[in-house]
Formats: C-alpha cells, sequence, structure tokens
C-alpha cells in the first residue's frame, strides 16, 4: 500500500512484523466466539436460509438451490457481478488494447502458433467437446451444479485453447485454414460482452415494464405456471451471463497474453502505431 | 413513479455502460450524445427520487419481488437519495468534460472512437456502482457495488498511461484490501446473526452476545471503508491517483469517489452497528483520527508546491472533517457530515476540472504557471476564486454553512474530542487561507513569469477550453446557491436520519 | 424597541451589491461606471435617513429573516446604533468615491474598475456590518469585509506590496476564524444570538466560560479595530492607494470592528455582565496602553500616511474605552466618537492624498513651504488635527467630553487623566506637520491646488466637521442616535447605573 | 464426521503450505504453477465441504483462468522476478 | 474453530505478502491469496453437520436441517467473479507498466514515478 522511501524497507519489515501477528490474533480471537463449526443450530443455518432450502424449488423451479439464490432470490447480486467482469474487461481493452499511440511491446511467445501435428489433431478432438460441455453447463444451471459463469469461462477456456494452439484469430502473414478464423476478434469480444450486460438488464427491466419490481421475472408473461415462469427466466439470465463472461474471457486472453490491438492484429506484426 | 424510479436509477448506468462502448464498437463514430442523453436521465431519476422521498417519505423497494432478509433491499430516504442526486449530477458535468482529450502524461495515449467510447462507459459503469452503493440496504450488495465502482475508478485512473498505470495499480492493491477486509467483517456479522439486510442485522445485533467477534466485525468494517474513503491514516494511495489520473475522471473521481465510501461508513457504523457497544468506541476513535487527518492534510497541502497534489492532500483534510460528523453521530453532527460532502465535492470537482485543465494547457503544475491567469480568463478564474473560499469556509458560499454546522456540533458534543475537534476545524480553515490564497493572488495579482511575458504577448485566448471551462463555472454557481438554500439540506435530510435511527431503536426486540 | 418589518435595511445593504456587477460591466465607459457608484451611494444614504425617524421614536426597521441556520437566520435591523455607523459610511462613500476619481484620474492608476467594484463591496458589507441583528449576519458581513477590502489594498500589484497584503489577510482572515470560532460557541449557548441591549448572555454559561467567550469575540473583533497586540496590520496597509487608506480608516474597516467592540460590549455582553465577570477593567486598561502606545509612535514616524495611521489606532481606543466603561455617558460619548472620528480622520487622508497627488512627497519633513502653495487643503487639514486633538467647538471635544463625564460617573479616575494626557500627545504629533508646511521654507514653484475633485471633499469634510462641533444633532443628528443607543443599553442595567444625561 | 474433518484439515494443511511457496519462491513461472495448484487444493476442500458450485467455478475460474493469465503475463514481461 | 483460523491464517499471509513484497505481480499473487481466504471462510459458514450438497434430488419435502446453506455458496460464487476481475484488471496494468518502465520493482518504480 503506500510504501514510505525505498530507505525505509527496515521499517516496513518493521511494521509489518508488530502489524500482521496483530491481525491474525484479533481474526483468531473473534473466530473463538463464532458458531462452531458446521453446528447446524447456528444463526446462519436458522434464520434466512431455511427458506432457500425449503421454497426454492416451489418458488423458483430450480433444483440447485444454489442457483435459484444466485438467479433469482439475489438476482440484484448477479446483474452487479456481471457488471464486474464487463469492467475486467473494459479496464483492459482501455489500458492495452484501444490506444492509439505507442504500441505495446512485441510478445514473444504467445502470439505465435505451435502447429505441432499432436497438439493440432487433439484440439480439433477437443475444442467441440469443450464448447459443448460449456453449453450443457449453461442449459443445466438450474439443476446439476454449474451456471452462466462456469460455462462461460468453459467456453472461453475453448477459445483460448485454440488461440493457444493455432494462433490468433487474424494470422497477419499466413492465414491457416478457416479453422483458426474461428472465435470472435477483440471486438467481437466487447460486442458479446455488451450484449450480455443488456440481456439481463433488458430482462429486468421487461420485469418492470409488466409491473413488477426490477428483476421480478413472476410478472413476465410466460406462461401461467409462476414457478416455470421464474425458471425460464433463469435461463434467460444465465444466458446473458454466458455471452458476458465468455467474451471478457476472450478480451482479456487477447489483450493480456498476445497483446492485440483494437484493429485485430496481433502486435507482432503491427503496421505503424495508428492506422 | 416511487415503484419505477428506483429500477431506473440503478439500471440505466449499467445499461449506459454496455451500450455506449457498443455504439463506439459498432459505428465507430463518437458516442457523446449518446453517453450525456444518459447521464441526463440519471440525474433525473436521482432528483425525481430525492423529491418523492421528501414529499412523500423514505422508499423502501424490493429488487427482484422479493422483501426483507430474502431478497435485496433498496432504501431512499433523504440521506441517500441527497448523495444520488449529488454523484449524478457532478456524473454530467464529468461527461461533458469528458470530449477534454488531453492527459497529463504526453506518453499518453491518442484518442480513438472506440477508446472514448470505453472510456465514456467506463465513467457510467463507476456512476452505476456508486448509486449501487448509495441505494442498496444490504451489506454485501454494497460490497459488490463497491468493487464495480473500484474497477472502473482504476480503469478511468489508469487511461492516462506512463506512471497514471502505476498509481492505478497501487490504488487497486489498496482497494482490494479493503474490500477484502469488509467482506470479511460481512463474514463475521453474518455468521452471528444470520442475515444480510441492515435493517434486520440493525435489530438483531443488540442481542448478540459475542463481544469479541462482534468487535472484531466493526473493526475489519470500519478498516476497510476507511481505506476506500482515504481516511487518514489509511490514505496512502490518494495522492498520486488523483494527481496522475486524466482531468475529466480526476474531477469526478476528486469529488465523490471517497465520499461515498463515508457514507457508506456513516449508514454502517452510524445506524446499523450503532447499537453495538463496539460501534461506539470506534466512533469515537473515528472522532480522533478525523482531528489528525484534518490537521496532516491541511499541514502537507501546505507544504506542495504542485497545485493538483495540494489539492489532493487538501481533500484527505476535508474528509477528516466528515469523519468528525460521522464520528459524533448527533443528528447536527450528521448533517454537518453530510452537507460538507456536498460543499466539498462541488467545489473539489471544480477545482480539479480547472487545475487540471491549466496544468495541461500550460504544461505545468506549480503555483506561478497561474500567476496572471486572472486578467486572461476572469470568468473562469472568478468561478475557481468561489471554489477555493468554499474551501476555505468563507460566507456566503457553501463551505462556511458546513464548517458552522460541524463546530456546532463538536461545541455540543463537548468533551476532549469535541474541544479538539473544534480546534481542528479552526485550524484547517486557517491552513486554507494559506495555501487557497497563495493560489488565488497569483492568479489574480502576480504578473505572469518575466519570461513568458517576454517571450511571446500573455497569450490571449480562454485558459480552460470549453469542455472544462463550462462544467467549472457551473459547479461555482452551484455552490452559491448550495449555501444560500441550505434549508431544503436541513429539512429533509434531518428528520430522516433522526426517524431512521429512532425506528431501528423501536424495532430492537 | 418595537419592530417594522420593511426592506430598507436590506436596501441598505443590497444596494452596493447591487451595483458591483454593472460596476464591472461598465469598464469601458468611465463615466457610466462612477455613476453607479454616486447612485448606490446616494440610495444608500437616502435609505438610512429615511430609517432615522423611526429609529429615534424607539423603533427599528427590521428585515425578513432569511432562514439560513437552524435558529440563526440572516437579518439586518436598523437599531440607532447601526444607523449611526450606516449614515456615516453612506456620507464618506461619496466624499470618498468624488475624491477617488479625482485621484485614479490624476495618477492614472491602471484596475480602475476593479477598484470601484471592490469600493462597493466593501461599503455594502460595512453597512451589512451595521445593520446585523444577530451575530451570524454580523459574521458574515465582517468576513466579506475582508475580502472586499483585500484586492484595495493590493492595489499597486508590486511584490512588497502582496507582502503587507498578505499581513492584512493574515490578521484578519485569522481573526475572522476565530470569531467564527467564537460566533457557533455564543450560537450554542445563547440560541438565535440576536444582539439585545444590555447583553444576551447574562447567565447563559458558567464564568469561567463566558471570559474565553468574550476573548475569543474580542480578538475578532479587536484586531479589525486595530487594538495593541493586534494592530500590525494597519501600518502596514498604508502601502494602498490614499482613497483606500481613507476608506480602510474612516468609512468601514477600521470602523466596523470598533463598532464591533461596542456591539459586543453593549449588544451581547452588556456592561453589567462585564463588571461581573471583571472584564471592563482589563479592557479599558488595554485600551488605554493602546492609545498612549500609538500616540507616542506616532510622534516618531516620519512618513505622513503612517502617522495618521498611528493616530488613528491611538484614536480607535477611545471607543474602545467606552465601551469598557460602559455608562450611558461613555457609550454615547464612544458612538458619537465614531462619527467624530469619522470626518476628522478622512480630512486628514484626503490632505495627505493631495500633497501625494500634486508634488509626490511622502513624508512630512518635505512639506516645507506647502502651506502657502496649497491653502485650502492645509486649512481643512489644520481643522481635523484641531479636532482630533479635542479642541473645543469641534466633534472631537464632545466625544472626550462625554467619555470623561462617563468615567467619572463609574469614579474611573485615571481615564480622564488619560483623555487629557492623549489629546497633549495629539497636539504634539499634528501641530508640527503645520508648522513644518506654514512656516518652513521650500521650493514650492510649480505647485498648487490639484484639481477640485481633490480639493473640495477634504473642505466639504472640515465644514462638515466644524457643523458637527457645534450642533452634533445638526444633518443626520448623530447625537441623538448615539444617546438613543447608550439609552437603550442603559435602560437594561439600572441597578448598576448611578449617574443620569445632562 | 470424524474422519471427514480429518481430511478437511490435511487439505486446508497443504494449501496454506503452496501458497507460502508460491509467494517464496522467486521465479514467476513456477509461482504461477504453484498458484494453480492452491487453487485446485481449494476447489477440492469446497467439494468436500459440499459447495459443489463454489468449487467448480473456483476449479475453471480461479484455478485455469488465473493461471493461463499469469502465465502468459510471464511471457509478456520476464520470467525473473526483478 | 479451526477451520476459521486457517482461513485467517491464509488472509494474514495474503495481506502481509502485499504490503512486504517488493514486485508488483507478487505483490498480486499474494491479494489473490487474501482474496481465497476470505471465500474459505465464507465457505465454512455455510456446512452443517449432517447435510448434503444443496440441490435437490427426486423431489419430496426438503428440510433445513438435510442441506447445506446456500447463501454462503451464491455470495462466494461472486467473490470468486470479483477476484479473478481484479487479478484481470491488475496483469494488464503491470504489462503495461512494465512495457513503460522495465521494471516491476516498486522500489524502482517508485523513484521512476517522483
Amino acid at each position: 500500500m503506500g510504501a514510505p522511501r525505498h530507505g525505509g524497507t527496515r521499517m516496513r519489515w518493521l511494521l509489518g512484523a508488530a502489524a500482521f501477528p496483530a491481525l491474525f490474533l484479533g481474526l483468531v480471537l473473534g473466530m473463538a466466539e463464532l458458531p462452531e463449526f458446521g453446528d447446524p443450530g447456528s444463526p446462519a443455518s436458522t434464520h434466512v436460509s431455511p427458506r432457500f432450502i425449503e421454497d426454492a424449488a416451489a418458488e423458483t423451479g430450480a433444483a440447485n438451490m444454489v442457483t435459484a439464490v444466485l438467479a433469482d432470490y439475489r438476482g440484484y447480486d448477479t446483474l452487479g457481478e456481471t457488471a464486474v467482469i464487463f469492467a475486467a474487461g473494459l479496464g483492459c481493452l482501455v489500458i492495452l488494447a484501444a490506444a492509439g499511440g505507442r504500441p505495446n511491446p512485441p510478445a514473444p511467445g504467445m502470439s505465435h502458433p505451435f502447429g505441432s501435428v499432436i497438439l493440432d489433431t487433439a484440439t480439433r478432438i477437443l475444442v467441440p467437446v469443450v464448447l459443448l460441455f460449456a453449453v450443457y453447463v449453461l442449459i443445466h444451471g438450474h439443476i446439476s451444479p454449474g451456471g452462466g459463469f462456469q460455462g462461460g469461462v468453459l467456453f472461453g477456456s475453448g477459445l483460448i485453447m485454440m488461440r493457444l494452439v493455432w494462433g490468433p484469430a487474424h494470422e497477419g502473414g499466413t492465414h491457416r485454414p478457416d479453422v483458426t478464423a474461428f472465435g470472435p476478434s477483440l471486438r467481437g469480444s466487447l460486442i458479446l460482452a455488451c450484449a450480455g450486460i443488456l440481456g439481463y438488464a433488458g430482462i429486468g427491466l421487461a420485469a418492470m415494464a409488466f409491473g413488477g419490481e426490477f428483476l421480478n421475472y413472476g410478472t413476465l408473461p410466460l406462461g401461467s405456471d409462476p414457478a416455470h415462469v421464474r425458471e425460464l427466466a433463469t435461463l434467460g439470465i444465465e444466458a446473458a451471463v454466458f455471452l458476458t463472461v465468455a467474451g471478457t474471457v476472450g478480451v482479456l486472453f487477447d489483450t493480456i497474453s498476445i497483446g492485440m490491438r483494437e484493429s485485430g492484429v496481433p502486435l507482432g506484426s503491427d503496421r505503424g502505431p495508428r492506422e | 413513479m416511487r415503484d419505477v424510479l428506483p429500477g431506473l436509477l440503478v439500471a440505466l448506468p449499467l445499461v449506459g455502460a454496455a451500450l455506449v462502448p457498443l455504439l463506439a464498437a459498432l459505428f465507430r463514430r463518437t458516442t457523446r450524445a449518446a453517453a450525456l442523453a444518459l447521464h441526463a436521465a440519471i440525474f433525473a431519476a436521482a432528483l425525481g427520487l430525492f423529491w418523492s422521498a421528501a414529499v412523500a417519505g423514505p422508499i423502501r423497494y424490493a429488487v427482484g419481488g422479493w422483501p426483507g432478509p430474502w431478497g435485496i433491499e433498496l432504501w431512499f430516504d433523504g440521506l441517500s437519495t441527497l448523495i444520488a442526486v449529488l454523484v449524478a449530477g457532478m456524473a454530467c458535468f464529468a461527461s461533458f468534460a469528458q470530449t477534454f482529450g488531453p492527459d497529463p502524461d504526453r506518453t499518453a495515449p491518442g484518442s480513438t472512437p472506440l477508446r472514448e467510447g470505453l472510456l465514456r462507459g467506463a465513467l457510467l459503469l463507476l456512476v452505476g456502482g456508486l448509486l449501487g452503493i448509495v441505494a442498496t440496504r444490504d451489506v454485501f450488495n454494497l460490497f459488490v457495488f463497491l468493487e464495480i465502482s473500484s474497477l472502473a475508478a482504476y480503469t478511468l485512473v489508469a487511461s492516462g498511461g506512463g506512471r497514471s498505470t502505476v498509481a492505478a495499480f497501487r490504488y487497486l492493491l489498496a482497494g482490494t484490501a479493503a474490500g477484502s477486509l469488509y467482506l470479511f467483517g460481512v463474514g463475521f456479522l453474518y455468521a452471528l446473526t444470520g442475515t444480510l439486510n441492515m435493517d434486520d442485522l440493525a435489530a438483531r445485533l443488540p442481542s448478540v452476545e459475542a463481544d469479541a467477534a462482534l468487535t472484531v466485525a466493526v473493526v475489519l468494517i470500519a478498516v476497510g471503508l476507511s481505506i476506500k474513503a482515504a481516511l487518514f491514516p489509511l490514505h496512502g494511495w490518494l495522492p498520486d491517483t488523483y494527481v496522475y489520473t486524466p482531468t475529466p475522471a480526476a474531477g469526478f473521481i476528486a469529488a465523490v469517489m471517497a465520499k461515498v465510501s463515508a457514507y457508506a461508513l456513516l449508514r454502517l457504523l452510524g445506524e446499523v452497528l450503532a447499537g453495538t457497544d463496539a460501534g461506539a468506541v470506534v466512533l469515537e476513535i473515528m472522532i480522533w483520527l478525523g482531528v489528525a487527518g484534518v490537521v496532516a492534510g491541511g499541514v502537507l497541502a501546505v507544504a506542495q508546491r504542485a497545485v493538483t497534489r495540494m489539492l489532493a492532500w487538501s481533500s484527505i483534510s476535508a474528509m477528516g472533517m466528515i469523519l468528525i460528523g460521522v464520528g459524533m453521530g448527533s443528528a447536527l453532527a450528521i448533517t454537518g457530515a453530510l452537507f460538507h460532502m456536498a460543499a466539498h465535492a462541488l467545489a473539489k470537482g471544480c477545482l480539479f476540472f480547472g487545475a487540471g485543465g491549466i496544468r495541461a494547457l500550460e504544461d505545468g503544475d506549480e503555483v506561478d504557471r497561474w500567476a496572471g491567469l486572472g486578467s486572461r480568463a476572469p470568468w473562469t478564474l472568478a468561478a475557481l476564486t468561489v471554489a477555493g473560499l468554499s474551501m476555505i469556509g468563507i460566507p456566503p458560499t457553501a463551505g462556511f454553512f458546513s464548517k458552522y454546522y460541524l463546530l456546532s456540533a463538536s461545541i455540543t458534543a463537548g468533551g476532549p474530542a469535541g474541544i479538539a475537534a473544534f480546534a481542528a476545524i479552526i485550524l484547517s480553515s486557517l491552513l486554507a487561507t494559506v495555501y487557497f490564497l497563495r493560489v488565488l493572488e497569483a492568479a489574480w495579482f502576480r504578473a505572469p513569469a518575466e519570461a513568458e511575458r517576454a517571450s511571446s504577448a500573455a497569450p490571449a485566448g480562454p485558459v480552460l477550453p470549453r469542455p472544462l471551462a463550462l462544467p467549472v463555472v457551473g459547479l461555482a454557481l452551484l455552490i452559491v446557491l448550495t449555501g444560500i438554500f441550505a434549508r431544503p439540506f436541513e429539512r429533509h435530510v434531518l428528520p430522516d436520519w433522526e426517524t431512521g435511527t429512532a425506528r431501528i431503536a423501536a424495532e430492537a426486540p | 424597541m418595537t419592530e417594522i418589518v420593511s426592506l430598507r435595511p436590506l436596501l441598505a445593504v443590497g444596494a452596493g451589491l447591487a451595483v458591483v456587477l454593472p460596476i464591472l460591466l461598465s469598464g469601458r465607459r468611465p463615466a457610466l461606471r462612477e455613476g453607479w457608484t454616486f447612485l448606490a451611494g446616494a440610495v444608500q444614504l437616502g435609505a438610512a435617513l429615511s430609517m432615522l425617524p423611526a429609529a429615534l421614536a424607539g423603533a427599528a426597521h427590521v428585515s425578513p429573516a432569511l432562514p439560513l441556520l437552524p435558529g440563526m437566520p440572516l437579518q439586518f435591523r436598523a437599531d440607532p446604533l447601526g444607523l449611526l455607523f450606516l449614515t456615516l459610511s453612506s456620507i464618506l462613500w461619496l466624499a470618498t468615491s468624488s475624491y477617488s476619481v479625482g485621484y485614479l484620474r490624476s495618477l492614472g492608476l491602471k484596475h480602475q474598475t476593479g477598484y470601484f467594484a471592490a469600493f462597493a463591496a466593501a461599503v455594502a458589507a460595512a453597512a451589512g456590518v451595521a445593520l446585523a441583528a444577530n451575530l451570524l449576519t454580523f459574521l458574515i458581513a465582517y468576513e466579506v469585509l475582508t475580502l472586499a477590502t483585500w484586492p484595495l489594498v493590493v492595489h499597486k500589484r508590486t511584490s512588497g506590496v502582496l507582502g503587507s497584503g498578505r499581513s492584512y489577510l493574515a490578521y484578519t482572515l485569522i481573526a475572522g476564524q476565530l470569531l467564527l470560532g467564537a460566533v457557533v460557541w455564543a450560537g450554542t449557548l445563547a440560541p438565535g444570538a440576536q444582539f439585545t441591549p444590555g447583553g444576551f448572555l447574562a447567565g447563559a454559561a458558567s464564568d469561567g466560560v463566558l471570559r474565553v467567550l468574550f476573548v475569543l469575540l474580542l480578538v475578532g473583533v479587536g484586531s479589525k479595530a486595530a487594538v495593541f497586540p493586534l494592530h500590525g496590520w494597519l501600518p502596514a496597509a498604508m502601502v494602498a492607494p490614499t482613497p483606500v487608506s481613507a476608506l480602510l480608516h474612516a468609512v468601514a474597516v477600521v470602523k466596523a470592528g470598533a463598532f464591533g467592540v461596542l456591539r459586543l460590549t453593549g449588544w451581547v455582553f452588556g456592561p453589567d455582565l462585564m463588571h461581573d465577570l471583571g472584564l471592563s477593567l482589563p479592557l479599558a486598561l488595554l485600551a488605554a496602553g493602546t492609545i498612549l502606545m500609538a500616540s507616542l509612535r506616532a510622534l516618531g514616524e516620519d512618513h505622513f500616511k503612517r502617522r495618521l495611521a498611528y493616530s488613528t489606532i491611538s484614536q480607535l481606543s477611545y471607543i474602545v474605552l467606552g465601551g469598557a466603561i460602559g455608562t450611558p455617558l461613555a457609550l454615547a460619548g464612544a458612538a458619537f466618537h465614531i462619527v467624530a472620528h469619522g470626518f476628522l480622520k478622512i480630512t486628514l487622508f484626503f490632505c495627505a492624498g493631495s500633497v501625494y497627488a500634486a508634488t509626490g512627497r511622502e513624508h512630512i519633513s518635505q512639506l516645507g513651504g506647502l502651506g502657502r502653495a496649497m491653502p485650502f487643503t492645509f486649512a481643512a487639514f489644520g481643522v481635523g488635527a484641531l479636532g482630533m486633538a479635542g479642541v473645543p467647538l469641534l466633534p472631537g471635544f464632545i466625544s472626550k467630553w462625554n467619555l470623561a463625564l462617563g468615567a467619572l460617573d463609574d469614579h474611573q479616575v485615571w481615564v480622564v487623566a488619560v483623555l487629557v494626557l492623549s489629546g497633549l500627545l495629539n497636539l504634539a504629533y499634528y501641530l508640527p506637520i503645520l508648522r513644518v508646511a506654514v512656516f518652513e521654507p521650500g521650493d514650492r514653484r510649480d505647485v498648487g491646488e490639484p484639481s477640485a475633485w481633490l480639493v473640495a471633499p477634504p473642505v466639504f469634510a472640515a465644514l462638515a466637521a466644524i457643523v458637527l462641533g457645534l450642533n452634533p444633532d445638526a444633518g443626520a443628528r448623530f447625537w441623538s442616535l448615539a444617546e438613543s443607543a447608550a439609552q437603550s443599553v442603559a435602560a437594561h442595567a439600572p441597578e448598576f447605573l448611578t449617574g443620569g444625561l445632562p | 464426521m470424524a474422519e471427514g474433518h480429518l481430511i478437511s484439515i490435511g487439505l486446508l494443511a497443504a494449501m496454506v503450505v503452496s501458497a507460502a511457496c508460491a509467494l517464496a519462491v522467486k521465479d514467476l513461472l513456477t509461482a504461477a504453477a504453484l498458484f494453480g495448484a492452491f487453487s485446485f487444493l481449494t476447489a477440492t476442500w469446497f467439494a468436500l465441504l459440499g459447495a459443489v458450485d463454489v468449487a467448480f467455478t473456483e476449479a475453471c475460474v480461479g484455478g485455469a483462468l488465473t493461471t493461463i493469465l499469469f502465465v502468459s503475463t510471464a511471457f509478456r514481461t520476464s520470467r525473473r522476478f526483478d | 474453530m479451526t477451520t476459521y483460523a486457517f482461513a485467517a491464517v491464509l488472509f494474514t499471509l495474503g495481506i502481509a505478502g502485499m504490503a512486504l513484497l517488493p514486485n508488483l505481480l507478487r505483490k498480486l499473487l499474494a491479494m489473490n491469496v487474501m482474496q481465497v481466504a476470505v471465500i474459505v471462510f465464507f465457505v465454512s459458514l455455510a456446512f452443517k453437520d449432517g447435510a448434503t450438497v444443496p440441490i435437490l434430488g427426486q423431489g419430496g419435502d426438503p428440510q433445513a436441517a438435510e442441506f447445506m446453506n446456500p447463501l454462503p455458496h451464491t455470495l462466494m460464487l461472486t467473490a470468486i467473479v470479483v477476484s479473478v476481475s481484479t487479478t484481470g484488471l491488475a496483469l494488464g496494468l503491470l504489462v503495461r507498466i512494465r512495457s513503460r518502465f522495465e521494471t516491476l520493482n516498486e522500489r524502482q518504480l517508485l523513484d521512476k514515478l517522483r
């Protein structure tokens, strides 16, 4: 944090030697008085959460209680969460990619494809499975563990695998066969991420349009049985989150590791600071 | 009206933060108009909420239709709507200033339509985060929006390139440490009470016997939010951050960023945790930290040669004063703290827009860069003078009245802390007099440096480009108006605060 | 004291402020710009005179209360003391404005627009100080006065001038902040802090607290009234152009300080509380010490305006002395001395300015032979000097006479001795100036009376002083105002006061 | 649940050790690898405690993504901490 | 109680690392450890003896004691995402700092900054 003048390293270690044991002791003393680990009668287990356990399935139609709380009871939290990861994507774009001026240093390893045969065939087999599994995780979010976030990251890691093995989508010089063309450019990832946030907030505003509070899916005209309506809306929410997370993971990887620039061309073969 | 505005207030910024970059990415044209329209809409929503909260009493809004401790609630009383109006208003000025491009560091990246769109999206995200903090009634939701506003702020700080990236990284470390400390504190509270809703927490906390755990929770939350609010002695990150941030963002961040964390501190320690004796002790300590902050900030501001760094240290002094108000807890003190937040936000925003612009155009940050500017641009400098006078606390600006409230609160509080606070506030005004009038004297009464006058006829033309000059003059007008029409401030904020704490006390089992 | 709610007090205070913007805007047409100043002066004087009969009949015009802070509105009341100071400052503002026109034109000073705008703001602030109904309004007007006069003091903008400007600000703003603290404290002890004849703090807190509060308030107003330890800024402020010095000394700033001390002793604490707390005697001694010290210092001063500055420091302490004694006669004498000193000192400053404008000489030793060259100026100077010394048939005598009677009512014989001694000292440092000017030879070849704009004001002020000396109630009935002000304070402290009015 | 408790303590100990090593080691790639191990150990502990969703997320978001980013930063900057 | 203690150990390790390590990248690692510590603490709050994973089996009337507390799990999903986002942004900053100042050592950076 606010590091004093460099002459102060001795002082900094001294300060550390005193402050951090005190912090640890305080935490442990405080923890001693917390309810016992695993005690079913603790306030946390008896006050608010019983309703989530007992009524989640009936009220929101989701078997996975965590997803029920995540998408429905505390859906506003998850909107904030999506905004957080969107902010990270935006930040990396502003800092690394969308800058006119001086280019970033060339990235030695990452921006050139490995291109060994074994990796090539393994990727051809693995990537479709990963992407399919990602979509499965998204669809079954409210029944089995998983959901928008996990699906998004898996989808993103699929993209990353392709980037690693076959190099960035727009190889400056020789163009690998169409396979390498798959995967969004930087601008595409940003559009994906924006679409996710707009989708999520859109569903929330739609609920308001039909007379409910913000993000109150009960009012949406998606059928008669309210639990079923909420289940569908949860799926919509998860899909929106999926888009944002997938887009942002793409942006993070492209800007940080490959150093891709706004023009979508990797840095290595960049033609001058600003077209 | 009352059931639509809360949703709009929180949704519009996030929608805007996604829409503006989308437009920039798709159409590659400037997105100035769209951003300004969004900020105006958000400001209108905030004003509407302020009006309806004042007329028809506080609004409780259950997001997602789930009330009480299960779902997340938003709470709009005089207190939170006032800060919302302040944030949304300053955001309009900042958005207008964002068309002003030059950054302090020559190696800063040039501007392209996509980059401009992204920066506008970051500002909207920052406003969304801050409004989320102001509106929420749920302690974990507060953490989420604290992180959104912080991440957006790191981006805006780092957009200056070069040295601002280092300042942004150090700000990120401090901010994340603060967030984790706060979250740990929330974990303790959740373990002790089982709920995350502030009203529910306030009702259940007095009946908790685990004193040590409660003290740890209060200390963790207080330290976490104090780092975010740059309260002395946890202010390490602030000077570099405010100095190296590009001007449009610096004006907004310097004006409201730390204040919203101070508002969260006030909400939690002043209202929710006030019932616990650990809370009372921490509040007492905070008064003394505030006093130390006021004095240290003032003294170090006097010691600075660069204007923006001087303004950064004077912010630390002002946050100290707000801390004193929060610490005392009496209705008068809280009104003083809030009024000082408003007055300081307007004045500091105006000064940073002015100083940043002058630093960029005059290519230097020292006080004598300001020599002779008064004759070149009288109206802009008059506005900066009004802001300076408000910082010192000269009537009829708003700064005078907020200091008046704080002084009378510290006198009625009495005791050693009260006297120390009284003396500290008087001393801070004196220190402010020294370092502000030094700048104003240079601007109005000192001829430009000989070298400059010899080289070229005093460079005529405006001192600030239009996207900065307008916010500066507009904010100066607001400062004087807030000063004179302090009554609505007192009539709406005061009763809500009293009824708020009284209501929570009544609900306790 | 019945109250008539009317807008006239606001008109009196607002006239100066309202005219600031037009002056700034009409920078290119000097004639129009001066017109604005005179218009504001006339409006202010008219409003003051219109409130006169009511004040004398015991009723006071009160402006509607603009609610500013809990329990402390922004309110103006035209009570006798306030009206006395308001009328004096508006008359002298007109005189100084006409003098300024001539002075600035003859010396061709730059930034005249800013000068007149700041001047108008300063006088408006002085009017605000005069008519303030409670401590908060007094404080706000007080701070605005400080800021309005700062640009005037540093008008010449050279680095030396800026230095003395900084010292001026240091004294006055530090005092302002202490006053802010004291006003807040008083506001909490006695909500509303309205000025009430005879004081409103009786029994509001323990004696110790009240004494500390009194010291804080005294430092706040005393620094402007140039009481001994806090007088440093006044001589340093002589770097300002002469009309500004006239403003500082006679019209607004220092007068506001002295007026503040009177308010403090008569309307905040009140004479009997002062005596109970044992504050009267130390304050009186402080005032007496200032009188003598400043007079001695003036003897040794060769710079013309700085000698006048030290004479002001000593003359002002008469008012502080009157406030300290607290008997009705002493208060009436002190109040009237505000007027007397106003007219006399402004005459002396106008003469000093005319000499500087005509010959550029600033030191008394260089004044040789000017007496014959500038007869009217030095005649007026003679009247002013004699008036200052307290020679009968001039206003100075009336205020000193009543001060002495008031002191005797309170059995303070030593005060009379101080008054006599200071009278002699006045003569000791004023008459040599006349002697040098009239009798000593000096080159006065191309020296003559400066333009009419520069001669008329001192002569007018001298004549007014003479008229006032003969009939203190002439014109704006200053004496009856002073007397009714003292009477209102006395009415609230019957058991303390023994002597009646003559 | 006594024996479950024992495994949980064991995992926690392993987590602390791997975290401490990750911070102590000088070479960035080793640190990234150790940090990956730390994340996956944490994910296993979450699964042990029945927090399956959190385990899933920690494994792929915390473990995989963060490690990839750290390794790629190593390529962008320099392998040795200076 | 011992589980909470481990969370405290990790937290202190993280904060100490952030404050004391000279290299910015290692500070970032320490920051991640600190954030994981808080997540460990929350998850340990959610544990109930004799309860299973908070996912409903084949219907039937779920009882509160049978399932783990889902609320902390939800909160921690958000906390993990927050920690990854901060790390991503921080790494972006570090790449930019490295390219501009050729060092990631805080002491050398501070000298270059002044």
